[in-house]
């Protein structure tokens, strides 16, 4: 190995391993060069989703035909939810985020298997690119939404095998990922970092993993009968041979609830490295915080029926469920209080990362604060299925998960790069996004209140009103979005160069170490002695 | 790269992935707890049909299997390499005999037509086509672990032959070890579930 | 909206109303708390940060006063929903059925209609029924929502209409292609006038006087009945084959796995109507359409079609 | 890094534990051949459930781990149980 090329001192961007070119990308087995790959193959889906969420709001901007017939429209929310869900929300932050800076926050070189981390990429890749056949194959893109309920995902004649064996394939990569996770933090912090000392972002993707390994399986089970239902007629959930279709709803959620946190989880993390850091304060309640992710993850894999207060569940189970929903609330709850006291006193810097991590808080509160109505039995029976729902999953996945991503990709792009975005840009950006996404989305709460139906191609002239408002909004937003895309993307390739180690004073170790970091993290492992957000007065 | 190694880590990682392999076959199991508690009468006859000889048989192999792979880990623990490799090789023999007699119960099923979709199975009620479905898939997905199994002693008893596992590293060893467990486990509860109820 | 249109509205609409006080004053309160911070602590104004890393105090307050206050959300959830599932004894039946896509009731007295005509102040129950896939029956304006199963057994609901006038009914379960079609309307009546309605049993056996257009009427049975949704008019396949020149001609069938043709005749239509899975047109999936058995009638079928023959011309 | 101890299981302990694994088969393909209603599934499970540990135990060397494992371990099985709990309140009370 040549003098330049020494693991120490080598950016992992420039190092040159066995292969050149692009297959030094995706046979790498570098957690950083892996979490890069994941990043852009979920720009690129999340465009191509978002296209199709920009498609739906555009036929939905008048009643009847606008721009598309109803077996399209049908597909495109399946596919849009997919994408979004499986490929872009549930991986994520831990995949991006999680692979690139899990190690250098807890000082190590790399995740315990590397090998297995390229694999799950692999996985990840395959189980998309299985999903896309089903576009294009014979009998048209399947058109159940992405929740499959039988027993229509198997009486419908489309393509629903390839989705569901895709959704299935990406399963494993999301497991792996969770094995991957958890055993490097048992086993790889750097001494002296206790449990805890550890900062919280790994904390959370602690818990997310958890959740990984022990929820995944459930879809991947699920999702193999509707395979064999289809395949082979078994029965299991057909009414027609015996079986109940609600059984189905209980598996798919059993999987599917525990999954929202897997999306929500690493984004509290994120948020609480970013908010103490643009605060230049300590965490305000740290124990409390941690636990709060450790009672979400456990006690959110309880609340599963809260997606069925109307599916015809007995009465004691419906309030069992009810309860636990508002159980699992009051976590998030301390959360936003503990970010918010965070600030109290502090000596708030108004720069990017942070204005997204403030109005994450304020559009997450929005979307939880809705879940408490969606929680709450009398309500469900009346939103449930409709536009409700659908503003609800949108604040909170997309304000909630999405923002956080955002204001992490900001808050880490220099580390990440090694270039500096433009500022202005970005700002302008957020702001144009913002704007547009209230508009885009509260205007369903109402639909949802007034009682206009979900995966509704078309609506009855009363709902025309609000659905004129969220389609503008949609426009407004796709311009902000394009603008921010467009910023870093130019900046990563000819943004201004920088070797700052640390630009925005962070106390976490990731901000020790050499931007862009070098192959093997640190020259030598750190020994830990201060807790994670030690700010001085 | 300095190549670490942490074989607690790397167990540690295989009891993770076992959870997995556990939730998975819970899942089925809880479909089995509710369907069975809807037709109890159907499982009850199900059970009847299938043999509970050949279940036994199976059984006893399997718990046998289970004992020869620990064997080997405190043999190659000691040491001894011949004694682990003859004892992973009746691992081997007996995973294979355990397929062998899977065909014949499944074949002897296939043939009463109480194979999914068989119009014989249509005609005898929702009860019964379900157990039948659930046993299918249940020890079908059963059937596919023991296949990874062999395929997995295959591989280490070559390693074993080329000393790449030996006295002081033989994780993959026990690691697949603890794969073959799992796989033990889950048929002591298949067994009593669709053989014995009566 | 539509505020007392049925006896659950207030109990809904109670606990719509403090969940969301409770929730508008957490959110603006804190948003407002946050906007203070931005300002009063701005590193320009603040330059320096004040170290805290917490207070056990405050954790406790604010995990307990939430939790009350979800603890009371759960209550008027629970107190507005309990009488969904507290169905009467005494009240009046109607058979909701639901399939691909479309909606009919059937009455005690055999009646079957495409609207919901109900009594005001009455219970009324029904019997929720789905042929092929889960649907699901949605009247916003009473508050009330239940899927509608395959194969559950004992699926119902109840409700008690408060206010005359017609309402929208909804499929808010995703079931396909026409799901956003899948929507009908509830007419509730004064009670006398409702009972004379029911006792006009006329619907039931069609009047066909001398001289009707049948096509005209089989054309309305076509349309009424949702057939349209899978058999196109025009040549072009949907889901089933079209019906445009369909009358007279022969049919690939598959019959029992056997290949055959058959004539496309009055006992054909019959069959595909009442047991569409005994031939299967070939090139089209079986578990498609399902039987209209008890639906429609003999007399109805003729209708049909006479209607089919005029699509020969 | 293996600086951990290994517990070696002596092949008299394997057999012991086969032996004991056997002879709960035995007990519980007889106890079902009575008839007990609803008591033969039970007892079945409950026989199950011991193997199951004892394999865990001694085949799988939780017993020799490191205690972690078995917490590992027991909170999986909780989570299960209280899933296949949770379920049955629907299903018992439809
Ligand atoms: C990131 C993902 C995510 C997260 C975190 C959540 C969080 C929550 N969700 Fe959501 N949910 C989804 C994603 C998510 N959800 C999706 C995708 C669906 C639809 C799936 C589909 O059908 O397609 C859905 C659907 C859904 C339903 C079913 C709706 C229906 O179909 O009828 C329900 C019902 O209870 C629900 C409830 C909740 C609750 C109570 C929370 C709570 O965890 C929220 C907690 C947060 C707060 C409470 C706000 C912050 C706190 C304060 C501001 C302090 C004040 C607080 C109090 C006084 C308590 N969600
Ligand atoms: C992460 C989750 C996520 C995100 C981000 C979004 C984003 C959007 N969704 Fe989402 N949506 C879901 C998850 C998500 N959705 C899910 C799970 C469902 C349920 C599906 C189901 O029912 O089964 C759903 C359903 C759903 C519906 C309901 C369909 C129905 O029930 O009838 C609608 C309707 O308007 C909609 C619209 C949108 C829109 C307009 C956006 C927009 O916010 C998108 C806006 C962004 C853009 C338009 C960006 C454009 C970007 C570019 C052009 C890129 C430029 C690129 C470069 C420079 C590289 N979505
Ligand atoms: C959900 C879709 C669907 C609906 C609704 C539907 N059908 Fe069909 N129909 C099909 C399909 C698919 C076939 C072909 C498969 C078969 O033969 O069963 C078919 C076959 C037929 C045939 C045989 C035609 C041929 O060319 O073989 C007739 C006649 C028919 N339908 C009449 C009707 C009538 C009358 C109605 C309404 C009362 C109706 N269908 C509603 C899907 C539907
Ligand atoms: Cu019927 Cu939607
Ligand atoms: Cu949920």
């Amino acid at each position: 190995m040549s003098e330049a090329n020494n693991a120490h001192n080598v950016s992992y961007l420039e190092y040159k391993g066995q292969y050149k070119g692009l297959l030094a990308w995706i046979f790498s087995t570098d957690h950083k060069r892996i979490g890069l790959l994941y990043l852009y193959t979920m720009l690129f889906f999340f465009s191509v989703a978002a296209i199709l969420g920009l498609l739906m709001k555009t036929q939905l901007i008048a009643p009847g035909y606008t721009i598309m017939g109803p077996q399209t429209y049908n597909s495109l929310f399946t596919l849009h939810g997919i994408i979004m869900i499986f490929v872009i929300v549930v991986p994520g932050l831990p995949a991006v985020f999680g692979n690139f800076f899990l190690p250098i926050m807890i000082g190590a070189k790399d995740v315990a298997f590397p090998k297995l981390n390229l694999l799950s990429w692999w996985f990840y890749i395959i189980g998309i690119l299985i999903v896309l056949t089903s576009q294009f194959m014979g009998d048209g893109p399947p058109d159940t939404g992405w929740t499959f309920y039988a027993p229509y995902s198997f009486r419908t004649p489309t393509n629903v095998l390839p989705a569901v064996f895709g959704a299935f394939v990406m399963g494993f990569s999301s497991i792996l990922t969770g094995i991957n996770f958890v055993v490097t933090i048992h086993r790889m912090r750097a001494p002296g970092m206790t449990w805890f000392k550890m900062p919280l972002f790994p904390w959370t993707l602690y818990g997310t993993a958890w959740i990984q390994i022990l929820a995944t399986p459930v879809i991947g089970i699920t999702l193999l009968l509707i395979v064999a239902e289809r395949l082979m007629g078994i029965g299991i959930f057909d009414p027609a041979l015996g079986g109940d279709p609600i059984l189905y709803q209980h598996l798919f959620w059993i999987y599917s609830h525990p999954a929202v946190y897997i999306m929500i989880l690493p984004a509290m993390g994120a948020i609480s490295e970013i908010i103490p850091v643009f605060s230049r304060k300590t965490i305000f309640g740290y124990k409390a915080i941690v636990l709060s992710t450790l009672a979400i993850a456990f006690v959110g894999y309880f609340v599963w029926g809260h997606h069925m207060f109307t599916s015809g569940m007995s009465g004691r189970a419906l309030y069992t469920f009810s309860f636990l929903t508002f159980l699992v609330a009051i976590p998030s709850a301390i959360k936003v209080f503990n970010w918010v006291s965070t600030m109290h006193k502090g000596s708030l810097q108004m720069q990017t990362p942070f204005y997204w991590a403030v109005s994450f808080i304020f559009v997450f509160m929005i979307g939880g604060l809705s879940g408490l109505v969606l929680g709450s039995l009398a309500t469900n029976v009346h939103v449930h299925d409709t536009h409700f729902v659908v503003a609800h999953f949108h604040f909170i996945v997309f304000g909630g998960t999405g923002y956080a991503f955002m204001a992490a990709l900001h808050y880490w792009f220099p580390k990440m790069f090694g270039r500096m975005y433009d500022m202005n840009w970005a700002n302008l950006g957020w702001g144009i996004f913002f704007i547009g996404f209230n508009t885009l989305y509260l205007p369903m709460f109402y639909l949802g209140i007034m009682g206009m139906p979900r995966r509704y191609y078309d609506y009855l002239p009363d709902f025309h009103g609000g659905n004129i408002v969220s389609s503008l909004g949609a426009w407004v937003m796709v311009s902000g979005i394009v603008i921010i895309f467009a910023n870093l993307i130019r900046s990563a390739r000819h943004g201004e160069k920088t070797t700052e180690k640390n630009p925005w004073g962070g106390k976490t170790l990731e901000w020790q170490v050499d931007t862009p970091p070098t192959l093997e993290n640190f020259e030598e492992i750190p020994t830990i002695e201060k807790g994670p957000y030690e700010f001085e007065d | 790269m300095t190549v670490h190694r942490d074989d607690l880590g790397d167990k540690m990682g295989m009891w993770l992935f076992i959870f997995t392999e556990l939730l998975l076959f819970g899942m089925l199991f809880v479909v089995y707890a509710v369907y069975r508690s809807m037709h109890p009468e159907a499982f009850k006859l199900g059970g009847d049909e299938l043999d509970v000889v050949m279940g036994t048989i199976n059984t006893i192999i399997l718990l046998i299997s289970s004992m020869t792979v620990a064997m080997s880990i405190s043999a190659m623990q000691k040491g001894n390499k011949k004694l682990a490799l003859t004892l992973l090789t009746i691992t081997l023999i007996i995973a294979v005999v355990f397929l062998v007699n899977k065909y014949f119960e499944w074949g002897a099923k296939f043939e009463y037509g109480f194979n999914p979709g068989a119009p014989e199975l249509l005609e005898l009620g929702h009860g019964t086509i379900l157990f039948f479905g659930l046993y299918f898939i249940m020890t079908g997905i059963h059937a596919l672990h023991i296949l990874i199994g062999i395929a997995l002693f295959i591989y280490v008893v070559w390693q074993i032959r080329k000393d790449k596992i030996h006295q002081t590293d033989y994780v993959w060893l026990e690691n697949t070890g603890l794969y073959w467990h799992l796989v033990d486990l889950i048929w002591i509860f298949l067994f009593p579930l669709f053989y014995l109820i009566h | 909206m539509n505020s007392g249109a049925s006896t659950f509205v207030e109990g809904v609409d109670n606990a719509f109303i403090f969940i969301l006080g409770i929730s508008f004053f957490f959110l603006i309160g804190i948003t407002l708390v946050m906007i203070l911070f931005l300002y009063r602590y701005n590193e320009k104004k603040h330059p320096k940060a004040v170290q805290n890393a917490g207070s056990t105090k405050l954790e406790i307050i604010w995990t307990v006063i939430p939790l009350a206050l979800v603890m009371g959300m759960f209550y008027y959830g629970y107190v507005g929903w309990k009488p969904m599932k507290r169905i009467p004894d005494e009240g009046v039946e109607i058979t909701a059925n639901a399939r691909m896509w479309s909606f009919s009731f059937r009455y005690d007295n055999g009646k079957v209609t495409d609207k919901l005509y109900v009594p005001k102040d009455t219970a009324i129950i029904l019997n929720l029924n789905a042929v092929d896939v889960i649907h699901s029956l949605y009247i916003p304006a009473f508050r009330v929502k239940e899927d509608m199963v395959p194969g559950l057994a004992n699926n119902r609901m109840w409700f008690e209409p408060t206010k005359l006038g017609s309402y929208s009914l909804f499929c808010t379960e995703y079931c396909g292609l026409q799901h956003s079609y899948m929507h009908t309307e509830v007419v509730v009546m004064e009670p006398e006038e409702f009972w004379t309605w029911y006792a006009d049993t006329t619907g039931v056996a069609l009047p066909v006087e001398e001289g009707a257009d049948l096509a005209l009427l089989g054309r309305q049975i076509v349309e009424s009945k949702g057939c349209l949704a899978c058999h196109s008019l025009d040549g072009s396949t949907i889901i089933g084959p079209t019906f445009k020149g369909a009358w007279g001609s022969n049919v690939p069938v598959i019959t029992q796995g056997q290949d055959r043709e058959v004539l496309y005749d009055y006992e054909y239509v019959k069959r595909s109507i009442y047991e569409p899975d005994y031939d299967i047109h070939r090139g089209y999936r079986a578990g498609q359409m399902f039987s209209y058995e008890g639906e429609i009638t003999e007399q109805q079928i003729e209708l049909i079609v006479e209607f089919l023959k005029s699509l020969n011309e | 890094m293996s600086e951990e101890k290994h517990h070696i299981v002596s092949y008299r302990t394997h057999a012991f534990v086969l032996l004991a694994l056997l002879v709960l088969t035995g007990i519980s393909v007889a106890i079902t051949q009575l008839e007990m209603g609803p008591m033969n599934t039970l007892a079945a499970m409950i026989i199950a459930g011991i193997k199951a540990a004892i394999v865990l135990a001694w085949f799988m060397h939780l017993k020799f781990e490191s205690r972690f494992f078995a917490f590992m371990v027991s909170a999986v099985v909780v989570v299960f149980l209280l899933v296949l709990l949770v379920t049955f309140f629907d299903y018992s009370y439809r």
